[in-house]
Order: C-alpha cells, then structure tokens, then sequence
C-alpha cells in the first residue's frame, strides 16, 4: 500500500466539522460494546430453550408431493417438528405478504422451507431435519428476469391477488412473473432527440450482492400466556410486530418485540423469516425456541440485492448538455417480493436512472421480476448502486466520446437548486456546482489528470463519479422524562450501529443546555415506547433525531411555563414527535486513483477523494465513520462482491469464497464535508448512512478506462474483466465499445 | 452442472445400443457403482460410492430410463441419489445419442447434474470436476466393453 | 462420544468444565460458562468475530476443540478490562470510532491486544497484516487504524 | 459431529488407535480443516486422535547437514518466527506468512495442511520446490516420501488411513541457491491465491541457470511442479524466461471458480512464472 513511512491517520476530515457540541463524542453504547457487555440476540438465553433447524428445498422449483416426518420425530431430543400443513396459509413480508412461513404446495427457490425442528440442541435439531423425507416433484426453474416475463413461462405466484398487501391497494402489474411495475415521464422527450447532437446508448449489468453483516441472522421466541415474545435482528420492531400480527392472527397487543444491539443491518435485517416459523414452534413445544442462522444459508436464503439489468439512452448537445434521457431497469426479485418495504415493490431509489443532473425530459421505466432465484429485498441504498454504477459510467462514456473531461461534463449537468431532475420535479436540495468544484480542488483535479505513466510501472488513471440520496423521511416518536434533575430519553430505535442513541443525547443536551451525562437514553420493547417507524431510509438523524428535538424543545417549553429550572422541577414527561415530509437530498462526489496491472488486470485503488454535502454535524466520529464504512462498503460491490449463482445455488456462500474488503485491502480515503447547507433535520442535520456507498463503482471503472482504456459494463470490476478486455482482438472490442447509435 | 461427453466405439450401432440399455451391465462401467437391479418397469435401484477429498459418499437411489428411441438412438436416463449420513443428494439426466459412422458408432452423452444439500457446500468447482472424471470414465468404459464384445 | 474434563483459566478465574469431545471453545464460553462476549460470526475462521487469545495466543474460538484449553490460559473481550477500568484500546475504540454495530469489536479488540504486545509501535503494515483477519462491514476500518494509532501512543 | 476424542502421548500409541479402529478414526493435529470438515457434518469419523500431547511431534532444528526439521503439529506461525526456518530461507517464511490469517496461522499445522491436501495452500508448493520430504508411519513401518508425491487429488493424499505424518525434512540448499514465493490475490488480502509460484534457482560460474525448480499452487488439483519450464530453462539466461514461463500454461491444470476461469488461470500462471523467475534473476 502506498503511504508515508511512519504511522499515519488514513483518512483525513478536513477541519471544517461544525460539531453542535464542542464536547468530543463519546458512544453511549460504546462501554457495553468494548467490554463484550452489548447484548445482541443470539447472546439471550431462556431456562429450557430448545434450539431449530429447517428443512429447505433442494430446488429451485418443485411441488411438494410428500413429507414425512416420523423419522425426524422419533429421534430423542426433538420435542416439535412443523410442516407447511400447520402454518398454511400463513407467509410473510414487509409490504407484500408473499412468502410462505413454511411451503406446503410449491418451493420457489433453493433453501425455501418446508419444516422446521426444535430440539434440546442444535446437533439434534439438524439431525433431525436430515430424517425429513420430502418427495419433490421437479418443475421448471425460471432463472432468468428476462425468460420469466415470455409469454410461455410458468406463473410463480398464480395466487399472488390474494396476498396481503400492506396500506392501500397493490399496484397493478402488466404481466403474472412482475413483484412491481413503474413508468415516469416528463417533459417532451421526443422534442429532446429530435434536437440532439449525439444519443448514446449503454446497457449495464449488476449482480446480486450479500449485505455480509457480520453478525448472522437470530431470534428468540417464547410465550408468556397469550403473550409472544420475539428477540429478533430486526431493525424495525414495529413494523415486525404488524406483520406478523398479520400474519399469524395474533393481535399486536398480544406480541412483544425486543430488537436490541443488531450485529449489523445494511437493509438485509429489515426483513425477517425465522420469528414466523418460531411461534409454531413455540406453541408447539411450550418452550422459548431459538434459532441462529448458519451463515451459509444466510447467504443462500435470505434477501440479497437485487441483480439489475440497466438500459440507458440519452441525448445530449454538442456540448454535452443532456436534453432527453429514457432508461429501462429490470431488477431479478427473485422468489418473493417479500423483502421490499416500499408500496412501489421496487428497490427503493428503482427510478432514478440519471441521479444528481439536470435532465429536461425523460421516460422511465423499471421492474422487479419474480425468478426462482434467491429473493432480493434491501440493501444500503437500495436500487442505487445499481443505477450509480449505469449513470456515472454512461456520463463518462458520453463525455469521452464529446471529448469532453468527465469532470467538465458533470459540471456543466450538475443539478443546482430549482433544476429539474430525473424525478420530473424541482431539485431541492445541495448545489451540485459545490460539490464539484470542492471535489476539483481537493482531488488536486487538473495535476491528477496529467501524471505520466512510467514504462513498465502499472498504469495509473483517475475517475469521478457522484451520487444523491434523499434526507429520510417519515414520523416517529419518543419519551423524554425528567426525574431528579435528570433526563432520560425513551426509544423504540434499534441499534444497528449507527450511534442513533448518542445522538439522541447529544440533541437533548444541546437544546436543554445541560451537559452530556445527564441525559440518558434507553431502549425499550415495542410494549414499553411508543410506535417507532424502525432503522432505514435514512431516517434516524432527521426523523428520529427530530423526535428527540421535538421531545426536548417541549420539555423546555414546559420549565418555562412552570417557571422551573430543570434540577426543581420535578418529574415531568412529554412525548417528541417528529414528521419529515421536506424532499430534501444531499450529494456527494468521489475522485478515485487506481493502478491496473496490464499483465493481470489486477486493479488497487490508491487514493480516494470523498466530498459529501452533510449539512450540520451533530456526530462528528459517527458521521465520518459512516462515509468511511460507506466508501468501503462501495468499494467492496465495486471491486469483488458477487454471489455466484449456478441453477439457482449459491456457489460461494462463506467469507471464504464471497470476499470483502479487509483492512489490508482499503486505500487511503480523504473526506471533505460540506457543512454549510443546513438540511431538514435537527439543527440542519442531514443523512448520510446511504449517502457514500452507490457511486464507487462507476468511479473504479471510469478510473479503469482512464488508466488502460477499456470499459467494464458490469460489476464487480474484477481483475479476469479487465484483462479479457485487455487481451480482446482489437475490431471486436471496438464493437462492444461503440455503443452508441 | 452440465457436461458433454464422447467415445468412439469400435462396433456398430445396434450392438452399441444392447450395451448401453442393458443398464446393470452399463452401471459397472461408474467407478464406485456397488450394486445394480432391476426394480421394474425400467426402473433400477443401486448404490454409488464416490470419495471427493475427506468426504466419503455412499449414494442410494434409483435410476430411470425415461426415453429411448432406437430407431433415432436415443434414450434419456434419469438418476436420483442420496446419502443420508451427510445429508447431501445428486440428481442427474444424461441424454445418450449414438451415432454410427462408417463401422464405428459415436457415443454423445449430456448430462445434468445438480448437487444438493450440505454435500454441495464442498467447493462445487471439485465436485464439478470430480463428477466430470465420473462421466468421462463411463463414456470411456462404455466403448471399452461394446468395443471388447 | 467421550466426555472431557477441561480445566482453564477464563480471564484469570480457574474454571473447570465437563465437555463432550465435539464442543467447541466458542459453545463452551457462550452457552455454558454465560461469557457471550466473544460472537459467532461466519463459524468458519475467517471473520474473526469470536477472536480469543489462549496463553496469548490469537485464535478462532469457533475452530477450536473446547478440550484443547485444558490448562491453559483463555482471554475474551471480557477478560480486557479486568479490573472494571478500560484498556487504552478499549477507549479508543470508542473515540476514534473504532467500531459502529459491535458485532466484530470484541475479535477486534482481542486480536488488537495481541497485535500490540507483539508490536508495542505497530507500522500501518504491521497493523494491516496483522488485523486483516478481523472483518468489519461497518467502519471502512479506519477508525480501527486510528484507535490502535491511539492506544499505541502514536496519535 | 460426535465422537470419542483420543489423546496418545506418543507416535506409537496413536498407531495402535489407528489400528484399533480402523476407517472410523481420523487424525487430528490443529484441528482447524478437520473441524470444519465435521461442522459441516462432511466427516463424520467415530474416534479421533488427536496428536497434539505427542511430544516427539514437535520442534523445529537444522539437520546435521544444513537441512531444516519440521515436527509434524508445528505451527504455521512457529515456522514463521523461527529463527531456524528464516536461516534456511526467508522464501520457507514467506511461504507459511502467506496462509489465511495470524489466527489461522496460530493453530492450523505444517502435517496438518499437508495431509489435507487442499491445492490452494501456500506451503505445499514451497516445500516441494525446495525438494522436501516427509517421514510418514504406520504400525507396517515407517517410510519417507517426497512432498511432491504427497497430494494425488482435490483434498486427497497418497497416505493410508493408518499412516501418521511425524516430521517433514528440507534437504540442504545447494550453495547460492535462492528461493521465492509469490501469490496473485486480485480480490483480498486474505483470500486463497488464484495462482501462486514457489520457486528456487541457482546460477552457474558463467551466469547461466544451472537448476530451478517451479511449482504452482491453486491451478491444478495438486500442487503443479512446471518440469517444462525448468527445462528450458537450463542452461540458460535470464532473456528465456518470457520464452520458458509461456510453455507453464499447459503444464497447469486449472479449474473455472470464484477466483478465475481456466483460461485466465492458465495466463496468470505464465505472468507470475515469469516475475518469481524474474524475482530470483534480479
């Protein structure tokens, strides 16, 4: 690795950090977590706890024709033994209940349930599940998104209008294998070809990826009377508890769900599978039942990111100006769409084909298909990386094609203020000009662009790339009561990592003018707080920090009315509610050096700019913490992650075959904040747990072209890609690059 | 998985042909096949012991011809194996074309093997080339014996 | 299967446990001596999440026979701040953002002890080599490098 | 994963287990693939016996003749620190600083990675380069057998289920022989190697190659000795390498996995012949 001799700090937060405190911060959690204290759910044990195993499909496709489970029960140890026949027609889902508890007709995929076990230990719960004989009666798998929407293919789902769907009506869907469907237009698109200069056409390809959470998959649940109680990973206990209210037809009131430190989240734990079957179990047994999932089959049957294909034409003056833009995106749903918490059942950020520039019409249109492949669902920033990695690498195509610098043609796109954007409305939110323009001088832009390559040394190339994510949005409340001089902050906020509970304190402390340590923070079970929308969308600084605000601005109200200081006053408690409706977005931007080794393809990237609009810091070691997990988390989904399916099996489901960066493997990262542009949340906080981790692919493979002038259309840019283009006869290549019309 | 197989055959076609649809005999030409028979109704039962590495398999299933069309020379097979000590399954379709070419015939097999279960976590890039050995050896004994009768 | 006597110390206190002989060091701390601090991760060795050091030694609890610490020495996370006061790298894994979910900061921790008694003044190539078998998905790993920095008295 | 666990206190006793019980025992020195291998429920033996309390397994020392012993329970990290093994070659520590991580390196043993004959670990193509052997028993005796002959498969080896590896023995480097080993990793820093290159070389009065010796990990279902290379190599100077490392890509025997395809294995193999080669000419 390149570097100064010596040690050396790698990364570098220029001092402009505008921290509302002045008090360095210190993690409130941060003691349980360095001591082994912080208790995650596979650490909860109860007296008499028995242990589960499940029987997955084999097949990516079958019916169920038989299981026979007398085997599986006779063996010693096994005290519950359920099938899809006992929670039939029970399925699960965060928007759309899709996903059978247990399967009784047909299996969808590869490691889809059709039993479970509980047993005094987890070796006997497992050898129990190999005694399940299952007769499976083959059908063909569709492995393709593209084969699943013919007209010949088999219906997965033919029953789906019976699913329950959460808030609202399902949106419609023009063909049976679609989970989601969504067009947008604005402005005149044909006026904006017509007037073009050039119309350039790319398609892009991006795998399914692992959110590879280092903590795998655990509940606990037992039943106290009519009570169930669910120790989960599930960063949005709320929402888990209507959902399998729904589910199981048990009303909320009698479901008690406790998320405490989640062992990392990434999207992944927004959606749960064991607490289902669990209730059976548990009622099956009358014992508390606890399952860990092995991380193999965490990798094989959960939810991944969706793998995408991603088809853009734009059209764009002799300038580079862009007029008009129309994209297809057709995500691999997988089995279920079960996953996906939004109404649209798309990923998230699904539309947004040409993010961060001003795009005076276009026509967009994405969908998430249903395959008899490993479900997708949620992962950090959802649908982004995807649409970073096609967007940022067709402008750059489109600039170098112009003779444009790539830089040159994102500043003269960039959205500023009042644009009009890919979503057809106002952009509101950062100056993109900023963010360029600090990205030029703090990557040293121009000398960048003008080092020589020394003979036989790797080749060196620079790349940009900028993404956008909207501030979080919703509603969410908390408790803030004040005993003896003392306050403490009451939250249904999980804990996946992101330092909300700090935060919290330190937006209490700073608006009631009281120091750090007298404001506690404490997490309760969905019976103890009140309703509280859960981790994700970037929600927990505005939304949720926002609650805490409201909660402590009232609190204070409320002295002055009694005409009390804090240390009289007495107890006191009042609710902080907060809703975030602003369309409000950040923007961020990388410059990235890489070495290519032209002899193996084998690329490093060397340094990394980072410039990210954050607005007010209010965690200054969480917030840099964030960009930093982000950038290697991008770079990660840039560079090497990609589950390897074969027939619909995972082929590499371990951290021995699915790698991901190690501390080895980072380059040095300098981040620029920029603070001066307040955002919705408390004392003009923004997001940015989202905000850092889509546009690193873009940027590596623009750095590519830069340094050895071949294009990688897919992700991960691995070493083989590079080389194969490197080593492709010269006319052929010219083909695959001249895509444009 | 899917792999493609040939052999030449020194003998014609017909006789290539009684070879490989006296399936017992054939199932000796598998390195590993302890027993074969006839369960009726082109059905066969048997047992396969196969060693990748440390792990040691013993397959029990059964074997079906679910096509054969002489006149064409083809047939298609059908095998489904399990082991339930390591909790790991195969199933496998082989598609058998011959072909005859001046005196000679032309052995083709395609098959399809899925490996499932615990068993397929064991790098399916060597179990991949562990069942391609196995087939190749069939095709190869296969001739071997048709070309010897 | 045979049942084994194992007789350690687990962060200084003498323990003696009954296992059977397919327990693992990771089964035996966590469901029975209740010392959850060390995680299971990816159960194969190469997260590092359930980092232990015996008589020292940096290893995976998760590959380890539970009998193969009779009489020897077991440090987990635990065992760091003995005395109820935090190690220099305990603190500044909090105040350099060593760690955001947790999941991997007690293998992180165990292995960056390790790390700086072999290294009291670790070069970043020392610190990368050696910390490399610790995953985290969450930090990027710089406020990892930056805590060992600190503890180390570099920063 | 249940078994009874046996701990002889010498090499004789844990034979007389291997006897006793035949296929259903298997053998355990760190424990780290076998107890992997038994996780994932893929071996399931009734007894194992385990090696580590056999004093006699131990210790590292320089031979009479300038040759290096490795005990068979030896770490990876012993190897590592030892002052003897640095003596004998620093390409010998390159070789075992390679493997997985310190962790790893702390348990898993020199016999033990051995006997488990996965293709892609570091040491076995660095032991064969520099021509070790290894001395194996059984209760029919003992026998030495050369490193190179060790693997035959994918995770297999030639030993009898009742053979116990007890040391392995470097022979004495030849005098101005030099050693080297390298291992193209395009994904991570812990990741097993795509291709990696062991090799050694010595060069004549006049300057010319007099010997090397080559051989490849991760590219073939053993480690690959590149006996075509070596040849045309003999005799020669350091302008035959580029010539000589291409005719590597059909020595190698390559399998398509998450770490390459055959064909690019096969180039990568060439690329990294030639810079080791290069290395050991600077």
């Amino acid at each position: 690795m390149p570097g100064a001799p010596g040690f050396r700090p790698v990364t570098n937060v220029a001092d402009r950090t505008a921290s509302v405190l002045g008090d360095p911060e210190y993690r409130v959690e941060g003691r349980d977590k360095v001591t082994g204290a912080a208790r995650y759910a596979a650490d909860v044990a109860m007296p008499g706890m028995l242990h589960v195993a499940f029987v997955a499909s084999p097949y990516a496709h079958a019916r169920i024709v038989a299981i026979d489970v007398s085997d599986a029960r006779a063996l010693p140890g096994v005290r519950a033994v359920i099938t899809g026949e006992d929670t039939k027609p029970a399925r699960l889902g965060r928007r759309l209940q899709d996903w059978p508890v247990l399967c009784w007709d047909r299996v969808l995929f590869i490691g889809d349930r059709v039993a479970a076990i509980a047993a005094d230990s987890a070796a006997i719960a497992e050898d129990a599940a190999r005694r399940v004989r299952v007769e499976y009666e083959e059908l063909p798998a569709v492995l393709d998104a593209d084969a699943a929407r013919g007209p010949q293919a088999p219906v997965l789902h033919p029953d789906a209008s019976s699913y329950r769907y959460f808030g609202g009506d399902r949106p419609s869907i023009p063909h049976p294998n679609l989970q989601a469907y969504a067009v947008h237009r604005h402005g005149d698109v044909d006026a904006g070809f017509r007037a073009a200069h050039r119309v350039y056409s790319h398609t892009f390809t991006v795998p399914r990826t692992h959110q590879a959470y280092i903590e795998p998959r655990a509940a606990l649940v037992w039943l106290d009377g009519e009570v169930l109680h669910v120790v989960t990973t599930n960063k949005a206990p709320f929402a888990l508890r209507q959902q399998m209210a729904a589910s199981l037809g048990i009303a909320e009131a009698n479901i008690v769900v406790d998320a405490g430190h989640i062992g990392g989240d990434f999207g992944g734990k927004g959606l749960s599978l064991d607490e289902f079957a669990l209730a059976y179990l548990a009622r099956a047994s009358g014992r508390p039942v606890r399952s860990v999932t092995r991380y193999a089959d965490d990798m094989q049957a959960t939810n991944t990111r969706h793998a995408a294909t991603i088809a853009l034409t734009t059209a764009v003056d002799a300038d580079g100006r862009i007029l008009a833009h129309t994209s297809r995106v057709v995500f691999d749903g997988g089995a279920y769409a079960a996953g996906k918490p939004v109404a649209t059942l798309l990923p998230g950020d699904a539309m947004l084909t040409l993010a961060g520039y001003r795009v005076p019409a276009a026509s967009v249109e994405a969908m998430s298909v249903y395959t008899n492949q490993v479900p997708a669902g949620h992962s950090r920033a959802p649908g982004q990386p995807q649409n970073a990695f096609a967007a940022e690498s067709h402008i750059d195509l489109v600039a170098r094609s112009l003779g444009i610098d790539p830089l040159v043609m994102r500043e003269r796109n960039v959205v500023r203020p009042g644009d009009i954007d890919i979503t057809g409305a106002p952009w509101h939110g950062t100056d993109g000009a900023e963010v360029l323009a600090r990205l030029r001088t703090a990557a040293h832009y121009a000398e960048a662009r003008t080092t020589p390559h020394s003979l036989g040394a790797p080749a060196i190339g620079s790349g940009v790339a900028l993404g956008v994510r909207h501030v979080g949005r919703g509603r969410a409340s908390m408790v803030l009561r004040l005993s003896r001089g003392r306050v403490e902050l009451r939250t249904g906020v999980a804990d996946q990592g992101g330092g909300a509970y700090t935060l919290f304190q330190r937006i209490v402390a700073t608006e009631l003018g009281i120091p750090l340590g007298r404001v506690t923070v404490t997490r309760g079970a969905t019976d103890a707080v009140p309703n509280d929308p859960g981790v994700g969308g970037s929600r927990v600084t505005p939304v949720q920090g926002g609650a805490a605000l409201d909660a402590a601005r009232k609190l204070r109200v409320r002295l002055a009315e009694l005409g009390r200081a804090l240390a009289d006053a007495g107890d006191l408690e009042v609710i902080g509610e907060a809703s975030q409706e602003t369309h409000d977005a950040s923007m961020y931007a990388y410059a990235l050096r890489v070495l290519v080794d032209v002899e193996t393809g084998s690329t490093k990237v060397e340094h990394a700019t980072l410039v990210a609009d954050v607005g007010t810091v209010i965690n200054p070691v969480a917030l840099r913490g964030q960009l930093e997990g982000g950038f290697v988390f991008g770079l990660g989904q840039a560079l090497m992650e990609e589950l390897r399916l074969e027939d619909g099996r995972v082929t590499n489901p371990s951290f021995a075959d699915y790698k991901i960066p190690t501390i080895a493997d980072v380059p040095p990262l300098q981040v620029e904040l920029i603070t001066g542009d307040p955002g919705p949340g408390p004392f003009g906080a923004k997001s940015v747990g989202e905000l850092a981790n889509p546009a690193v692919g873009a940027a590596v493979a623009n750095a590519v072209q830069d340094a050895v002038g071949v294009r990688v259309w897919s992700l991960p840019i691995t070493a083989e890609k590079i080389w194969a283009e490197l080593t492709r006869p010269d006319e052929v290549r010219e083909v695959a690059g001249s895509a444009e019309d | 998985m899917k792999f493609t197989h040939t052999a030449t055959v020194a003998a014609p076609r017909a006789k290539v042909w009684a070879q490989v649809m006296d399936v017992p005999a054939a199932a000796r030409c598998v390195p590993g096949v302890a027993s074969v028979r006839a369960s009726g109704n082109g059905k066969y039962q048997g047992t396969l012991a196969v060693q990748v590495g440390p792990v040691r398999l013993v397959l029990d299933g059964d074997l079906a011809i679910t096509a054969r069309d002489e006149t064409a020379g083809t047939a298609s097979l059908r095998a489904e194996a399990k082991d339930s000590r390591v909790g790991g399954a195969i199933h496998a379709t082989m598609n058998l074309a011959l072909a005859e070419k001046g005196g000679e015939t032309e052995l083709r097999i395609d098959s399809d093997l899925a490996v499932m279960g615990r068993l397929g976590e064991f790098g399916q890039p060597v179990i991949k080339r562990k069942a391609d050995q196995l087939m190749r050896d069939f095709a190869e004994c296969l001739a071997r014996q048709a070309s010897a009768r | 299967m045979t049942t084994h006597r194992v007789a350690f110390t687990l962060n200084g206190a003498a323990r003696a446990i009954d296992v059977p002989a397919d327990r693992l060091l990771i089964d035996a701390l966590r469901d029975e001596l209740g010392a959850t601090g060390t995680k299971l991760g990816c159960g194969i060795g190469v997260c590092g999440a359930c980092s232990v050091l015996v008589d020292g030694e940096l290893l995976s609890a998760c590959l380890l026979p539970a009998i193969f610490v009779d009489g020897h020495a077991v440090t987990t996370v635990e065992g760091l701040a003995a005395d109820g006061e935090l190690t220099a790298t305990q603190d500044a894994f909090i105040r350099d953002g060593g760690f955001q979910c947790g999941i991997c900061t007690p293998g992180q921790l165990v292995a960056a002890t390790a790390l700086l008694v072999e290294h009291p003044r670790p070069s970043p190539d020392e610190i990368r080599t050696w910390m490399m078998g610790n995953l985290c998905r969450c930090t990027g790993y710089y406020g990892i490098e930056r805590a060992i920095g600190r503890a180390a008295g570099m920063t | 994963m249940s078994f009874d666990y046996h701990a002889p206190r010498s090499v004789g006793e844990a034979l007389a287990l291997l006897e006793r019980y035949g296929e259903d025992a298997h053998v355990m020195a760190g424990g780290t693939a076998t107890v992997l291998l038994m996780r994932q429920g893929l071996l399931r033996p009734g007894h194992v016996v385990g090696l580590r309390a056999i004093d006699e397994l131990r210790g590292i020392s320089r031979t009479g003749s300038g040759g290096l012993r490795i005990g068979a329970t030896v770490t990876h990290r012993e190897v590592e620190r030892s002052a003897e093994a640095r003596a004998y070659s620093s390409a010998l520590i390159e070789a075992f600083a390679s493997v997985a991580t310190v962790r790893i390196r702390n348990q898993a043993t020199v016999a033990g990675n051995l006997a488990h004959a996965d293709p892609a670990q570091d040491p076995p193509p660095m032991l064969a380069a520099f021509g070790a052997t290894v001395n194996v028993r059984s209760p029919r005796g003992g026998r030495a057998l050369p490193v190179s002959e060790l693997a035959v498969d994918h995770f297999t080896t030639s030993l009898a289920h009742d053979e116990v590896i007890t040391e392995i023995v470097l022979p004495p480097l030849e005098a101005g022989s030099r050693g080297t080993y390298l291992k193209f990793l395009p994904k991570t820093a812990d990741d097993y190697a795509t291709v990696s290159v062991a090799a050694t070389l010595r060069l004549a009065d006049d300057g010319t190659i007099a010997e090397t010796r080559i051989v490849l990990g991760a590219v073939g279902p053993t480690p690959i000795r590149a006996r075509r290379v070596e040849e045309a190599l003999r005799g020669r100077t350091a302008r035959a390498v580029a010539e000589a490392a291409a005719l590597v890509r059909e020595e190698v025997d390559p399998i398509d996995d998450a770490r390459g395809s055959v064909s690019y294995k096969r180039e990568m193999a060439r690329v990294w012949t030639g810079r080791a080669l290069a290395r050991l000419l600077r």
